[in-house]
């Protein structure tokens, strides 16, 4: 039955039993790269798209033109919204593990995506984040307990039970409601840039997806509408080397890099290395005064790794080796920031170590009140009835019906 | 009183709109600069600007996705899909997106965007060109539906559905755009000005969203349809000398079942038709919460006119439609009682 | 007999048409490398290779659209929606394209898909992992729709819809995956072992498209349901001591219409029951259709049973699952009669 | 209320009223780009998707690397096959007008495109069109009288009255039935190439969409499958400026050629003088000779003009101005051929008149017969029992039932 066949089937690098292999990855050295202004002629660019944006080299060291010269005191809130949010996943890792959470989704080794870029843009830009993108919450203040509550489905969560965990939204932070179905939230970014735009307002959007995403339909309307009406966004992928057990060579990562689509949809594309802090945030700095004087859209493709599993759902020992994260040769997001602030003197081991004691304690604070609140299986509970508010602006008369139903169901 | 036809109806709709609430935009393809492909949109370009009646790529799935993105913005926009076969692009973003967003975000988030499409056959129109595919709508919760059958009407719901807070699927039956059509293709053609509810304000009103309307008084049989279908089930029941009720139903989501089941309770009998696909269409649901409602009155059965389960044929266009003859033998069998 | 779960029913019936027929293929995202999120695709690339196996794109539109041409060319793809909450990118391929192929060219293209997807609620997956759209896809003329509720059906009905010329859309309640469930999450889970139809040949076979099933013979009231809601209603009944006659549709389009009215005209009763949103589900047709043909043996109105008009919310799924009590209180309705 | 807005709205380069003007139109002369080997990879040849390939010089004589030395005898071929699709679409054209087909869409100006690439193709390779390549069926040796039976939904009609005119198909002739969902047809493209690679077989698939068609969805489900699996597959985009009122500034090429796509999704990309009838010949048999050879799909991007109006629905009068075609800077693809062949002495204007009243002769003689099968309005109709077959293979019982009602209905 085999039969000759020409088809070309993308091939993971290394699969589980095997040693890590991350040759395929195309690099530049930190400082490499020049920094064009941000008026820059889209096809004057296209070198962007190809190269890799590094800020942070070997040694520790900020080099080059896309050095963004920040304080250390503003390096240090970085480093510990990172820690924050790596804290906080391990802490609600273990929370699903033992039942209290029916499901969680870790951000590990990507922190600095999220990190870096809700710093690098300003209160009022709105953000449409993809459900691996918990550090944008943090940064922007979201109190830890609002988060919890949400996993919880308790009776503080901001979505009153109707949403699985980790589909966050703030309003009063300007972040969009997180969705299940993937890359939807891309063209929505866009249509909210426009509307800035028609309005005259100077916000921007800015938009996350993984590049495993960047198959879906909407990544292309994105693009498009980005594209025709030069709306005032920055859509990012998010490539961490990995969808659920597929590799970033089935989104066609293989044949170029995702930074690459932007020119060919005529819109600046960056590739940036997204575990270098300084790097991505120079470069959103960049993508965001361009977006906010007219100059147009960007695409930043962050190219990392999602060193934890898809979700508390997947066991990634099935399709890739076990040490792969700990061989990616971008390091990791966290000890390098770390380790250039200890290279600039302002940061200590017994600096970081107190700061993980401090945040680990702020976590498990936190998670106390949370579940006093509720959890799935226990406490207070938020009533049935809103089950059947917010379908509609007003419940029209076959909910209320319905409502009624339940109650007789349920005995009152 | 001014006479208007149901473009210029929706054109007044829009325009009033427009000139209301500076936050309503109008946008689809070929809607601006030439004025929609049925000419709809004729005008408003030149009148509102090119920010406020967009032009857009030929990328039904976008429009709606960038709509949402809009309204989140505050924005009100009325996106056209040029026909309503051709909404199917869009579907993941008005089912798991615009009909979801307020009820997932528990409110803190929503899209007021009506969605405005021409549907239904008989302009020669094939297959691609003819759809009536309101029933798949009302089967995702989040989302009205609407259904005008009359330019009075259009406006009205029209204007209402732009103010509404929630999204709306506002479907325009495309072969009554013009004069009321009682299924007989080959008699001349009639424009609304003949008809009373081809009078049209010139200012601002609504339609209620979420009422039907008796169109006709009758006490034998009650008729339930919307759309074309509502003329051409008023010339059957004429033709039959029958004394029919006729219910618009107009909204069918959120649905005024106090309305229908009020006439069928009255009149013990029932016949339900519309334009689309007869297996699973929304001729379906109300057929099955009348005779919830209404059964103990019924004196026979609940009866469906439909499309036929096939595509709609280019060729065979009149033998798909549910024309005066289809409807006439539906009523015949609802009449009987053995 | 060996003993199946319908994950390994579903994983047999691939296996053995992969195995018989050279042109069939299965692809979907997470299908190959590594046997899927469910596990149902397990093994398959593993026995035969990467080019009858593939692992896509996360692109539902682009599989479905693809697997048409593949069709077009001579395969038969096997193509999993890995959620069936996510089949709405693929929607305008199957409505437009897939469903329509045979009959635009007269006959001349057709495309024998199948697309597998889970559907269903009662897995904690909240409301984007827990959709039951199957009445939108009932509405599409040209395509089949199929839910089995057991590994047995499950593995013959796929055979059958994989040797199918036309194309089906196949659903699977997953909550059903690992064993029947009646409806009470408290209760120990029980395995398919336990279940008659949990004894699955190793070989081939194939249970006919287009025909229902009597699950459980009896005189007093007919309940028509399907997928996960079979064993709901079967322990509803039996709570209620009520002598229910239980049919498993099994298939959707075509509909079995003579096995349901059946049954219906000889109990007099008939309680309609699924997971879906309840307006404009399933139940619609069925409810419409029955009422139709069987008026005049009807001793109380139809009832329908089936998820409220709201997306499935994470915290209440079980007040949102249309569970035994919900299923009682429509069985004591049709018991009635004033 | 105006508002100040930063939203960029693309504007057409003239509109009714105005005078043309294509000074947006970017072009290399004849001869000047340089054709790299078909297996060259895509980052090689980025070029290719920005420059315009082209042969036919103004002097009308064939220059430069793409020049695809064809005999004499095939270029008059390939005249005779767009002089055909002309006088065909004239005739169609008029009898729409007449009343008596119920709508039509001519390929005028753009004749060059289907015909050099239907010669370019071999017989065995599918075709998967869009509306507006009549020339394909025509070049391919489908009867006139076959497709004239289609426009009149007659009892010869291929389609059995099912579908609007020009939605033709063609199975021998190894020609995809046309849909009238823009784009559709792309990724169904790549499919049937994907199965053909699977199954070992030499055959490539060849799709075309209008510049409009590449904003819909189905353009990037294509292009990514293609990339991913590198199918055999020739994907073309025809960029005749319009896509009903709106101009290609609206399906994103005022930012960037749509040819640039390709390269952005790692695939070749080659933008090819539309109206040049060798420089599409020679850039098809090059991309036929990647996809074929296994070195992966090509982009290409067809620019031309749509000379005549979108539809017989439409009034271009509307939004642009009435002389635009004529001042096209890419010339009319039929005479400069004819001018070529002139050049080279191969043909003379006696000859093209007289070939030009030998086609006209041969469509109406077909026209004559094709009437006879029956027309929308008189003559022999199909059964109205067709409208119920062809749903399903095999009829079920629903719809026999129905077939019995209209039967009923329509007495008999
Ligand atoms: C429309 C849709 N299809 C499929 C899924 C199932 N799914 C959830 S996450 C995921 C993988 C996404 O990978 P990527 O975009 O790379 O994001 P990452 O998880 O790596 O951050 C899949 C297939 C979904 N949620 N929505
Ligand atoms: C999905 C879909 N949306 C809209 C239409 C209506 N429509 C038909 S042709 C057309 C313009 C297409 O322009 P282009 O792709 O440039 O092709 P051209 O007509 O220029 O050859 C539009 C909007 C359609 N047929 N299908
Ligand atoms: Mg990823
Ligand atoms: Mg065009």
């Amino acid at each position: 039955m085999p039969r000759r066949s020409r088809l070309h089937i993308p091939h993971a690098h290394s699969r589980p039993g095997e040693a890590p292999d991350f040759s395929y990855l195309e690099t530049s050295p930190a400082g490499a790269v020049a920094r064009p202004d941000v008026n820059a002629r889209v096809r004057d660019i296209g070198n962007l798209s190809i190269e890799l944006v590094r800020v942070l080299d070997d040694d520790h060291r900020a080099v080059g033109p896309w050095h963004p010269h920040l304080d250390p005191s503003d390096l240090q809130v970085g480093l510990r919204h990172m820690l924050l949010t790596r804290v906080y996943d391990d802490r609600m890792q273990r929370s699903q593990r033992q039942g209290k959470v029916s499901f969680y989704m870790r951000s590990l080794g990507e922190e600095a995506v999220s990190v870096a870029q809700a710093m690098a843009l300003r209160p009022g830009d709105m953000l449409f984040p993809s459900y691996r993108n918990q550090g944008l919450f943090i940064t922007r203040g979201k109190p830890l307990v609002d988060m919890m509550c949400q996993l919880l489905s308790n009776t503080r969560d901001m979505c009153k039970g109707r949403q699985l965990p980790v589909m966050y939204h703030w309003t009063a932070g300007r972040i969009f409601s997180i969705s299940g179905n993937l890359t939807t939230q891309f063209p929505q970014a866009v249509g909210w840039a426009m509307a800035a735009a028609i309005k005259g307002e100077d916000d921007i959007a800015a938009t996350w997806i993984g590049e495993g995403s960047s198959a879906e339909a909407d990544f292309h309307h994105a693009m498009l509408f980005a594209s025709v009406y030069q709306a005032p966004v920055i859509l990012n992928i998010v490539n961490n080397q990995w969808a659920i057990s597929t590799f970033q060579g089935f989104a066609g990562g293989e044949q170029r890099s995702f930074a690459a689509r932007g020119p060919g949809y005529g819109m600046a594309g960056v590739r940036v290395d997204g575990n270098d802090f300084l790097a991505v945030y120079a470069v959103t700095q960049w993508a965001a005064e361009r977006a906010r004087t007219g100059a147009g859209p960007t695409l930043i493709e962050h190219v990392t790794y999602r060193g934890a599993a898809h979700s508390t759902s997947d066991d990634p020992s099935r399709y890739r080796p076990k040490d792969d994260y700990e061989k990616w040769p971008l390091g990791d997001p966290v000890e390098r920031l770390k380790n250039h602030l200890i290279s600039l003197g302002e940061w200590s081991e017994e600096r970081h170590a107190a700061l993980v004691q401090e945040l680990e304690e702020h976590v498990l604070e936190s998670w106390k009140e949370a579940v006093q609140y509720g959890t799935l299986t226990d406490g207070p509970r938020l009533s049935r009835d809103l089950m059947f508010e917010d379908v509609f602006k007003e419940m029209p008369a076959h909910l209320r019906k319905q409502r009624e139903q339940l109650r007789a169901e349920q005995g009152g | 009183m001014p006479q208007m036809n149901m473009i210029q109806a929706l054109n007044s709709a829009m325009d009033i709109m427009l000139g209301r609430d500076p936050n309503v935009v109008v946008m689809g393809e070929d809607v601006g600069f030439f004025g929609g492909v049925f000419r709809v949109t004729d005008g408003l370009q030149r009148k509102y600007g090119e920010h406020r009646v967009l032009d857009t790529p030929i990328a039904e799935g976008a429009i709606i996705g960038a709509a949402i993105g809009m309204g989140v913005n505050g924005l009100r926009p009325v996106a056209e899909v040029q026909f309503a076969d051709y909404i199917y692009p869009a579907c993941d973003q008005i089912f798991s997106e615009l009909a979801r967003l307020r009820y997932r975000s528990a409110g803190e988030f929503w899209a007021p965007v009506t969605i405005r499409t021409p549907c239904g056959g008989g302009i020669r129109g094939g297959q691609t060109h003819s759809q009536s595919p309101e029933g798949i709508f009302t089967h995702v919760c989040g989302i009205k539906v609407v259904m005008p059958s009359n330019p009075y009407d259009a406006k009205g719901l029209l204007i209402a559905s732009i103010e509404d807070d929630d999204p709306v699927v506002f479907f325009e039956p495309k072969r009554i755009y013009n004069g009321p059509f009682d299924g007989e293709p080959n008699k001349p053609a009639v424009p609304w000005s003949t008809h009373p509810k081809g009078e049209v304000p010139e200012g601002y009103y609504t339609v209620p969203i979420g009422k039907a309307e008796v169109v006709r008084k009758g006490k034998q049989v009650s008729i339930i349809t919307y759309g074309t279908m509502v003329h051409v089930c008023e010339a059957a029941a004429r033709s039959l000398g029958l004394d029919a009720e006729i219910i618009d139903v107009r909204t069918m989501v959120p649905l005024d079942v106090d309305t229908l089941c009020t006439s069928v309770k009255k009149t013990g009998r029932c016949l339900i038709a519309h334009e689309a696909t007869r297996f699973s269409g929304f001729g379906a649901e109300l057929s099955a919460t009348i005779q919830e409602e209404c059964f103990w009155n019924l004196e026979a059965p609940i009866g469906r006119v439909a499309g036929w389960d096939t595509p709609y044929p280019h060729a065979f266009e009149w033998e798909y439609f549910p024309g005066p003859q289809r409807v006439a033998a539906g009523l015949k069998a609802v009449m009987e009682t053995p």
